[in-house]
This record gives structure tokens, sequence and C-alpha cells, in this order.
């Protein structure tokens, strides 16, 4: 990864000197080595802060809907699962493409902060990658774990490639993961309808409507979101104290249906930890089972599942007959 | 805030017997906005009218609820009543009290409970309405017609005799079409050309009448009373205006290897021709695949000898821009491509050949100049054979799978008038069924058999092969219940006929819409045949389904009726309840656009000013002329930014509220 | 089994459905074998299609058929009487005492050469 | 009418979007047909049913309707060509979403009644209404929040 992040320096460098993009997206170090954080490098003074580790999993591609609006091109590193939303939002005209350079990096699946805490490890100072194992330094010591418990759960069932490149930096080939992303779709389907709104509504309940969700998701990118507009009838309201959260988070993963890139963003930022990802997988694994296999980004063209039919399509009743 | 009056009708005792209409009117009284209510016993009447437009002057009432019959009875009479009284028309609500409460329920305490929820629905929508004005878009006075058959020719002219300028859009050197090409004509036996061509010399006379033949539509804007649309005018190396046709350029040509389309390519014709005798425009045109000079550069013998001097090697395609109110798709049909028939031998023998092929063998101007003799060594025919069906009502995926309508009647055409000419000609025709609904139909068929003695074989054919020059035609005698086997001189196939292929492009461009056989989707299969459900483009001919020429005559019409409709306004009123985006909230992101089946959403890019910084913003534009007004957009943005008039979220929200709330 | 379950059996087995056909007689047209057929290939539809199974089983036509499916490739309505014919004659071959063909027949018939498909079908074809 | 809330004597509030063109006609016809169907559902109009948004049934079970019911054109004949066959997708993904979070799926449906329907439109509502009263109040869809002390 320090070979990676060193080629991805370097090019910045490049870039910025020679004038050919006015400003470098990426991640800048945190207080800590476990929160990097998105940043915009306008100079190569500014380089100084950048890191490329294993905790960059933010998924630059929404912050490219303001900065392609920005005099002169704006250079942007996509990990693999960027790509996708990066090519949903040129399809939404939200990304002025000509805009953008992308340079496609390499991802190795990052790690989830939450989880190695949750094995009891604080104060955490450094990891050190080695294949399956991950040495997590601390100020009390060294603790060596395994990378699957501890990687983020968007990257557990990741097995997406780049879909855009300008250029590449790309220096290890990635293992490519037997794993079905909809496991855990699958399971809350198998359970009884009680056993099922039991889970959601213990998840929903955690849900302090912080908006981290909306405000990360590359699909949720709307000017004006319905739930801050009074004219749209659902926006919270004072009286409105029943069924709030689960309102919002049913019609976020309405609007995003069709769209979603199953970036996993969402739950990435959730500070109560619910597994929105799980909502927008059932959309995706419905679609992919109704209407064909379709997946969001992979293409800057087209329509969506839900913006186009066919005359033989199911009825809602068949739909979910066929399901459970 | 709005001033509210609720109007409850008792409908005789339609809704008064079991909806206590009193309680109704007095349990809203208060209700927000609410300052007048009154009951009535026939408030459609006259007199429940005036009392209506009364209350609205004397409480400066600025919207109005009517408890009444259904909104689909009323609603009309009571915006009248209500833009009578000068209350915009779209400030009235009803509430359904009668088809959807007092006649389905017979409990009066029950009845008058939902009577006073679905009032208080109607109550809390109109507290959110706006006054809405139909819009007016104005009507541009020419008609375009797309194609110059039969259908696009009659269209034209009727358009035209009612005053209005007509254009023609051809994309052959000549109008006339497929009608042109046709012998004879069932059930009278007219001769094609002499009942065709006057109409086509009225079309280049009407000064009305612009034909643009040998041109091609290749962009259409706008919407209905205002469309514009780019036509192309293919080079044709021609000066229209100079050419006198004399078609001494086409005797001095010495490229004479090009396939004479008209003619079903069965003879052959110079690089610069005039199509037929009688082509409107009577222009020549030059086949820049086979003429000398355009692909060496060496020759311009046709320059030479034209004294017109109407030849230009240098002519390029040119583009014209013209606006119309209404436009006619006429772009008829072709006979489908045998090439999946093997069993007929169609590729393989000359004398196996199309009904089509057999109209330009019998007619004087054609190949043999009318004499029937047979494509390959230009013997007289003696038996005779007709395959029906081939590539119609055919499910297997060769062929088509609807019936092509003219078959059987032009067969017995053939077979009747193969027989008159030609006594000793032994004739046979393999059908599945003959189908012969039309005045007169059924009498001309028959009279091909018991007159004419025309050999009908109920079977089908399973095999033409050639065996020692002779076509043996294999087929089943189903009657019989025999394998006969024919030695035929020459094999007539009535081919399935399909939409002429360039359809599917004029369609995309119309935003009209095709089925899975190419055919345009009319606007209702009975009441309204000959309208796409795009407005103001109208269907005539083959191109929306199979039929003959009396059929597409009367569709052709027809459509000139509805087009001299449109035409004679000056400005259309379009329905106030349309789509609209709210820009400041719009993404651009094109969804709703890809949901949109009129084509009524484009996009701009626009200023805006959004908290005190100026953005250029890509914002969705509804055409008001255009939308209908479904709402499908309004569910697929996301934002909530596109909303739709007289039924905003804002207000079916507040309607739901009021439902659920008891 | 009863007429109408035979008729059913017969159908399903053909794969076919005879009320697609419109008694064009195109099959019929091309049969090479027409002539030593006593009912004719449009006739097994036709028949099926009216239940008349018992006249289709006595056929003696279902031996002369070829199975050469050029009424199956002819046909404009995708109804195949080639299919009907096999699936009479299966039927008959059926009924025609207990299996044709049994489990241990099968290993020595193993040849590199015939394919197990070959040998899956004819044990399907052969047996009730 | 008094609220009555226990399972015994419940009575479910239904709200039914119609499209304008058949459903809401279709209901006309039932009614012109005096045939009846319980007295709490209630038609909102709208002009296709494509202009139902999920936001709009979600909001009648927040608000406390206990189903929620939308009428269309049999598809292929929609007003509006293609309409119902967006309001076929959106609403099957909607619905078996709802039934992923453990909502009831009968309380939800998707029906479609022409302009000739009336019987139909009569026939679905009873049973419709009949499904739901089964099912009793909704509670689920109200309010998905783990109470306090619970």
């Amino acid at each position: 990864m320090k070979e990676v992040e060193s080629k991805m320096l370097e090019r910045a460098k490049v870039l910025l000197e020679s004038g050919e993009v006015a400003r470098v997206i990426g991640w800048r170090k945190g207080a800590f080595c476990h929160d990097p954080e998105p940043a915009s490098f306008e100079s190569v003074d500014e380089l100084k802060d950048f890191v490329y580790d294993y905790f960059c999993g933010a998924n630059l591609s929404k912050y490219l809907i303001a900065e392609s609006k920005k005099e002169g091109k704006t250079a942007v590193f996509l990990k693999p699962c960027d790509t996708y939303s990066f090519n949903q939002l040129v399809k939404e005209h939200r990304i002025n493409r000509e805009k953008i350079h992308v340079i496609a990096v390499e991802c190795m699946a990052k790690l989830d902060i939450g989880k190695i805490k949750a094995k009891g490890l604080s104060a955490v100072t450094g990891v050190e990658v080695d294949g399956e194992q991950v040495k997590v330094q601390t100020l009390y010591g060294e603790a060596v774990l395994s990378k699957t418990e501890i990687v983020l759960a968007k990257c557990a069932t990741c097995n997406k490639t780049h879909q855009v490149k300008d250029e590449e930096i790309v220096l290890h080939e990635r293992p490519v993961r037997d794993v079905n992303r909809f496991a855990e779709v699958e399971a809350l389907e198998q359970m009884t309808a009680e056993e099922r709104f039991k889970f959601w509504r213990e998840q929903l309940s955690k849900c302090i409507r912080c908006n981290a969700c909306r405000n990360v998701c590359p699909a949720c990118s709307c000017i004006k979101c319905v739930f801050d507009n009074p004219q749209s009838g659902v926006a919270a309201k004072a009286n409105d104290d029943k069924f709030e959260e689960q309102l919002f988070h049913i019609i976020r993963a309405y609007h995003v249906a069709g769209r979603c890139t199953d970036c996993g963003e969402c739950s990435r930022v959730c500070p109560q930890g619910i597994p929105l990802h799980l909502l927008n997988r059932k959309f995706i694994k419905d679609i992919d089972e109704t209407y064909g296999e379709f997946q969001a980004g992979e293409s800057a063209e087209g329509k969506t599942p839900l913006t186009e039919y066919r005359e033989s399509d199911l009825e809602p009743k068949d739909v979910l007959k066929e399901g459970k | 805030m709005q001033r509210i009056g609720v109007f409850i009708c008792w409908c005789g005792s339609n809704i008064a017997a079991t909806v206590d209409v009193e309680r109704v009117a007095d349990a809203v009284k208060k209700d927000q906005g609410v300052v007048y209510s009154a009951t009535y016993q026939y408030m459609c009447s006259e007199n429940g009218q005036q009392l209506i437009k009364n209350a609205i002057k004397e409480h400066s009432l600025t919207g109005i609820v009517v408890g009444s019959c259904s909104p689909r009875m009323h609603e009309a009479t009571f915006r009248k009543t209500a833009e009578a009284a000068g209350l915009n028309s779209y400030m009235v609500e009803i509430a359904n009290i009668r088809e959807h409460c007092s006649w389905i329920h017979k409990d009066r305490e029950e009845a008058t409970e939902k009577a006073i929820i679905l009032v208080r629905t109607a109550i809390a929508k109109v507290n959110l309405n706006a006054p809405l004005s139909a819009g007016e878009s104005p009507v541009i006075k020419r008609a375009l017609v797309i194609g110059g058959g039969i259908a696009g020719i009659q269209a034209a002219l009727d358009i035209a005799e009612a005053g209005f300028e007509v254009d023609i859009v051809e994309k052959n050197a000549t109008i006339g079409g497929r009608m042109a090409q046709i012998d004879k004509t069932f059930p009278t036996l007219d001769c094609s050309a002499c009942i065709l061509t006057p109409k086509m010399v009225d079309c280049a006379q009407n000064e009305k009448i612009d034909i643009l033949s040998y041109s091609e539509v290749e962009e259409v804007k706008g919407f209905v009373g205002n469309f514009s649309v780019k036509i192309k005018r293919k080079a044709r190396f021609v000066d229209e205006k100079k050419c006198t046709g004399c078609k001494l350029c086409m005797e001095k040509c010495p490229s004479k290897k090009g396939l004479d389309e008209f003619n079903m390519k069965l003879n052959k014709r110079p690089a610069i021709y005039i199509p037929f005798a009688q082509a409107i425009p009577n222009v020549a045109v030059i086949d820049p695949e086979q003429c000398i000079k355009l692909k060496t550069g060496k020759c311009g013998l046709c320059q030479k000898v034209c004294g017109a001097g109407a030849i230009d090697y240098t002519q390029k395609d040119e583009y014209i821009e013209r606006g119309y109110g209404a436009i006619v798709v006429a772009t008829g049909f072709k006979p489908i491509e045998l090439n999946a028939f093997n069993e007929f031998g169609y590729s393989e023998n000359q004398d196996v050949i199309t009904s089509l092929e057999l109209e330009r063998i019998m007619n004087a101007a054609g190949p043999t100049n009318g004499v029937l003799l047979r494509p390959s060594d230009g013997e007289h025919p003696k038996v005779i054979t007709f395959i029906q069906c081939v590539g119609s009502r055919d499910t297997s995926g060769c062929g088509k799978p609807y019936c092509s309508k003219i078959c059987c009647m032009y067969t017995a055409k053939h077979a009747m008038l193969i027989r008159e000419k030609y006594p000793d000609t032994e004739v046979h025709v393999f059908y599945i069924d003959v189908r012969t609904p039309g005045k007169n139909y059924d009498e001309f068929f028959r009279r091909a058999v018991e007159q004419y003695g025309v050999d009908y074989i109920k079977g089908m054919v399973g095999k033409v092969y050639n065996e020692n020059g002779k076509l043996m035609v294999q087929g089943s005698n189903l009657i019989d219940n025999e394998q006969v086997l024919i030695e035929s001189d020459l094999v007539v196939l009535a081919a399935a006929i399909e939409p002429e292929p360039s359809v599917r492009k004029i369609a995309t461009l119309l935003t009209a819409s095709i089925d899975t056989n190419n055919f345009l989707t009319e606007s209702h299969a009975k009441l309204r045949p000959v309208e796409s459900p795009t407005a103001g483009v109208y269907l005539a001919g083959v191109c929306q389904g199979p039929k003959d020429i009396p059929e597409t005559v009367s569709q052709a019409s027809a459509c000139a009726a509805k087009v001299i409709g449109l035409l004679v306004k000056d400005k259309l009123k379009t329905n106030p309840c349309v789509a609209s985006a709210n820009e400041t909230m719009c993404n651009g992101c094109s969804q709703c656009a890809s949901v949109c089946p009129y084509g009524a959403i484009t996009y701009v890019e626009k200023e805006l000013r959004v908290d005190g910084k100026t953005e250029l913003r890509r914002i969705a534009s509804v055409n008001p002329a255009v939308c209908q007004g479904c709402g499908a957009c309004t569910v697929t943005c996301p934002s909530g930014a596109m909303d739709l008039k007289g039924f905003s979220s804002k207000q079916i929200m507040s309607e739901v509220e009021e439902i659920c709330k008891r | 089994m009863t007429v109408k379950e035979q008729c059913e059996n017969v159908k399903r087995m053909s794969g076919t459905d005879v009320r697609k056909c419109m008694k064009c007689g195109k099959c019929s047209g091309r049969c090479p074998a027409f002539h030593e057929m006593d009912i004719k290939p449009h006739q097994f539809v036709s028949l099926l299609a009216q239940g008349r199974i018992e006249e289709l089983l006595k056929s003696e036509a279902i031996w002369s058929c070829l199975s050469c499916m050029a009424c199956v490739e002819r046909c404009p309505r995708a109804v195949a009487p080639a299919a009907v014919i096999e699936a009479v004659r299966d039927t008959v071959i059926r009924a025609q005492g207990a299996n044709g063909m049994k489990a241990e027949d099968i290993p020595p018939m193993v040849d590199e050469l015939i394919p197990q498909q070959l040998l899956m079908s004819a044990y399907r074809k052969y047996n009730k | 009418m008094q609220e009555i809330t226990t399972k015994e004597g419940f009575v479910p509030n239904i709200v039914a979007f119609c499209c304008n063109w058949c459903s809401y006609a279709g209901a006309d016809l039932a009614g012109s047909s005096r045939l009846s169907y319980p007295a709490n559902v209630k038609i909102i109009r709208v002009p296709c049913s494509c202009r139902v948004n999920p936001m709009f049934v979600l909001k009648a079970f927040q608000r406390g309707a206990d189903g929620v019911i939308i009428c269309g054109c049999h598809p292929g004949d929609c007003h509006y060509v293609t309409g119902n066959y967006y309001t076929r997708r959106r609403m099957a993904m909607l619905f078996s979403f709802l039934d992923y979070l453990g909502i009831e799926r009968d309380r939800t449906r998707l029906e479609w009644v022409s302009a000739a329907e009336g019987a139909k439109f009569s026939a679905v509502m009873n049973d419709f209404v009949a499904k739901v009263t089964a099912l009793g109040e909704n509670k689920k869809l109200s309010d998905l929040r783990v109470k306090e002390g619970e």
C-alpha cells in the first residue's frame, strides 16, 4: 500500500505542477491513523498531508459534483467501487465528465476501525497488512487480527472492477472473493415476517436522523432533499412523531433503487451501526431477480430498471410469491 | 387563506335518501377555509348553479367544493358555473358522494359519516388549489405528409382542398408509391394508373401542395401545432426546375446496368432515369452507384445532350427546415423478404415470383409490355400456381403473425385476369382460407372460381422444386385428403406485407409508438383510429396496419379531416394540469424525461441565483402543450422538483391525511 | 388410462400445442411418406385436438412416419406434427408390455461411441 | 363513527388511489350498479396510477391507514400509454420491500380495474377489506419504534 501511496503522490505532484489539473481529490491525514478524510489538494505544498492507506474507505465520487463545476480540471483517485458511483453521476448529468481526470487506484479492501475496536483494541496507532494477517499497533502493544474479520462490510463482498479510468495505479492483483453479497438479505428473507419486523424495528429505532447516510450517498445527491422540503409533504415536522425514521429510510432506499451502486458508504458512516446497505441490497436483489441483472454505474448511459418496463413484467403479487 | 363554499347536492333522493345532507353541510361548516355551506335538491340544475354563482359573489369565495355525483359526470358543469361567477374553474373540487357513497351504502349513519370525510377530503384539497389557466399555443397552418403513396396523396389533396398548405415528403424520386406499381385494382378491375395518376397530377398542380420528392425527414422538434421539421433533399444531380422530362438523357446514357426498382428489378434501366412515364415530378434522377461520370469523372454524356442544362454533377444533399401544425404519417409498406422460405425456391428459380412482380409483368408499361411471359426464358407459361399466405399468419418466426389482408383479393384478381387474357392457361391457387370481407369482394372471388374456372385448392404447398425446367409444386389438398404435385411453369407467391422499414426512424423522430410488427400504434383502436398517441401526428395507410386501397383512402381522408380540424384553430388550448419542474430543486438528472411517453421534457442550461450565487444548472423543462399530465415523471423525480398542477404532491398528501383522520 | 388422460399425455409428451394449428395442411403438403400413411400428418394434429386418440393409436401411419421433421420445419404456426406422431408411437410402444428396456440392459450397451444422452432418451422412451 | 380498535369489531380504514380513466370510472360503475363495498374504502382520484408516489402510500400508513390499494387501467390500456407499466414496477418493488421490513403484505395491493369492471371493483374492495380486517389494526406501519421500557 505504501508503494501505491507514493506513486499516487508522485502523480498528484506532476499533475498539479504541470498545471494539467487545478486540484487533486484524495485523502488527507486525520487526527488518528484511522480517520483519513477526503480532501482537495490545490498545490504541491498541500500534498504533504496526502495519505492512502487501509482506512481510506471513503467514496470520493460524490465530491466531484461540486468539483466539476469549478474552473479547471480536477483529478481524482477512484477505487473500483467508487467508479460505479462516478458513472452513475455522469449518467445523471451531475458530473461533467470532461472536467475530471480519473486515476484508478487499487483497493485491496479497507478496514473497519469499529470492528477493530470491537476486538477489544483501543488507541490504535497503525496497522500493517500482510495477506490475511493484520498487525495492529496500539499504545498498549501489538495484536494480530484476521483481515476478514475487520474489513468494512462493503469490502467483504466486493468484487468490483474499475469501470472508468483515464490512467491507473494498480500494483497488486486483488484476490477474487467467492462470496454471495446477498447472503444477509437472503437470511432476512428466510425469517418470518414477525422476525423481520423485529429486526428492522430494532435497527431503525437506533436512527438518530443525523443524515450521515444521506450526506455520504452518491445517489442521494439531490440539490434539495424531499425531507428538507415542506412542499413534498414528507418533510419531518414536529407533529410527525410516528414512523419518521422508517419513512425516511424506506423513501431513501426507494429513491436510490435502480441507481444505488452498492458502494456501501451508508453503512460505513452510520454512527449507530445500522446495516443500511441491507435495505439497498434488497432492492438490488429484487430488481436482479425480477427484471434481469442490473448493476448501476456499469454504464454511464441507458435507462434504470425503474424507468423502463416490459409488457410481460410480473404483477406485484407474483413478485412477492416468487420471493418469500 | 381560501374562502371556501361547500355545496351539497341531494340529487333528489339519490343522495339524500342515504346521506343526511344537512348534517354533512353542517359538519364541515367550521372546517379550515370554509365560509359557507348549503344543500340543494339538484345542484346541477339551473337554480342549483345559480345558488353557487350567487354564493361565490356574495361571500367572495375563492374555492368551492361540490358534494354531488361523480366528477366524470358534472365536474365540467360546475367548472363552467364557477367561471361564470368569476371564479377560476380549477378552484372547483367535487366530492363524489353519490357513486362512491350513497349508491353503495345502505346504512344512513355510515354513509353520512363517509360523505363527511369525502367532502372534507375535497376541502383539504381545494385549500391547496391554485388558479390554473389553460395555456395557448399557436398553430402553424401548414401540414406535413410523410410518404407520397396513395395515402399521402389523398391526405394532401383533402387538406389542400380546405385551403391549407401541405408538403409531401417522399423518399423516392416520384410520388405514387405502391399503387403506381399495381396493374389493376380489385374488385372493379380499373387500371390503377388511370385512377392514380390524375391524383398525382392534381398534387403537382395544386398551388397549396409542395412535393418534396427524393427527400427524407431528418429531425422533428416541437409539438402539436408547432412542429419544426428538418428535411433532407437528397442530391438528384438534376435541377428539378430546369429538367423538362424529355428523356433524351435516358437514351444516351451509356450505363444501363441499374436494376429498375419500379419494375421490381425485373429489367435494367440507365443510370439517369425517370422512374416511370407518369412520374411526378417528371424529372430525371441520377443513380450515383451507376453513373460513370460520378464514379470515374469521365463521360458526362447526359450533360451534353440536355438541352435544358439541367444536369449538375456537383449537386449536394440540402437541408431545409419548415414549420408544421400537423403531421400525417403515410409511409406505406413493402413485401417481406422471402429468403427464410427455402421451400418455395424463390431465390433459386427465376420463375418463382412475388405477386407484386406479377403486377409489373401484367402491366402494359412493365418489363414485358404487359404480355405474360415468364422471366427465365420469356416463354408464355401454361400452368400457373399461386400460393397464398406466404409469410403471413406465421408464428414460427420466419414470417409475420398477422394476416396481410390484401393477398386473397389480389390473388383472385391475378388468377381471373390471367384466365381472361389467356384462356388456355391453367391456374391453381393454394389457399388456407379465402378472406374476402368487403363490398363486392366475395362476389369477386367467386367469379374467379365460377366464371373463370380458377382451381382453388384448400391446402398449402410444402415444396417447390425444379425438375427438368418445370416447377414442381407439391402440396396438400385437404378437401380430398390428397397430396398433389402440380407441374407448373410459373409460381406466384402472395408474400406478406410489412411496414416500410424507414417507419422506425420516423416513429422515433415523432415519439410515436410502434408495435412489435413495426406498425404504428393508433391512439385508440376503435375511437381514435387515425390518431397517433402523440398529439398532432396522424396515421394513414398500411403504416398503421394492413389495408387495401379503399380503406387506405378512407383513412387518409379521415386524417385530413382531423388535420383540418386542427389547422382551422388559431390557437390550441392546453390542459393546464401539466407537470412542471421547480427550477431551484431540479437536479437535471434526466430520469423524468426517460419515462415521459410524450417526449414533453427537455433540458435547458440556465443561470440560477441561489443563496446569493449564480450557478449554471441543467434544468428540466416541460412543454405544457405536449404534456398530457399523467404524472409518471413526478414519481421518478427523487427531489420532488417535478410536480403536477391540479394533482400536486401536497394536494394528494392532504387528501391522504384527511382520509386517515377518520 | 382414460381416453382423456391418454390425450393429455400425448399432448404433454409431444410438447406441441395443437390448438395453434390453423389447418393449412402445409405439413401434409411436404410429407415424403404421405402416400403410405393411413392417417395424414395434419390429421394427427386435428384428431388429437378433437380427442380422437383411439384412432391414432390404431393408425399404421405411426410406423410409416420417417421422422424427417419436414412437417415441423415447415409449419408456419410452430406446431410439430412429427412430435405428435412420435408421442403416439411411444404411447403404443410403452403399452406393448412392461418396460422395453431394463436398467441392467444398459451396462453392456455403454459404448464410448454412444452418447449418454441417447441412452437416457432410449431409457425414457421405452419404459413406462 | 366511533373509534373501534378492538380486533373484534375492528373496522379498517382503507385509502384507494384510482386512476381517472379506468378505475375511478370502474368505481363509478360499481356505484351506478349499486354493487356495495364497505364504507371504509375512500377513493382518491389521480390522473394515472403512475401518479401514485410511494410516499403517498407510506404517508397513508403513517397517518393510520390500515390498507392502501392502487387501481389503474389494465396493462396495455393506459390512457397515457405507458403509465401503468411504470406503476407495476414501482409497486412491485415497494411492496416486496415492505414485506422485507416485516410489514404484512396484505395491507398493500395493486389491481387493474377497467371502466367496465364495476363488479370487479366492488369484489376487489370487498376482498381487500376482508383481508385487512383479518390483519387487524395497522400498528407496524404507524410506529416501528421500540418504545421506552420495552
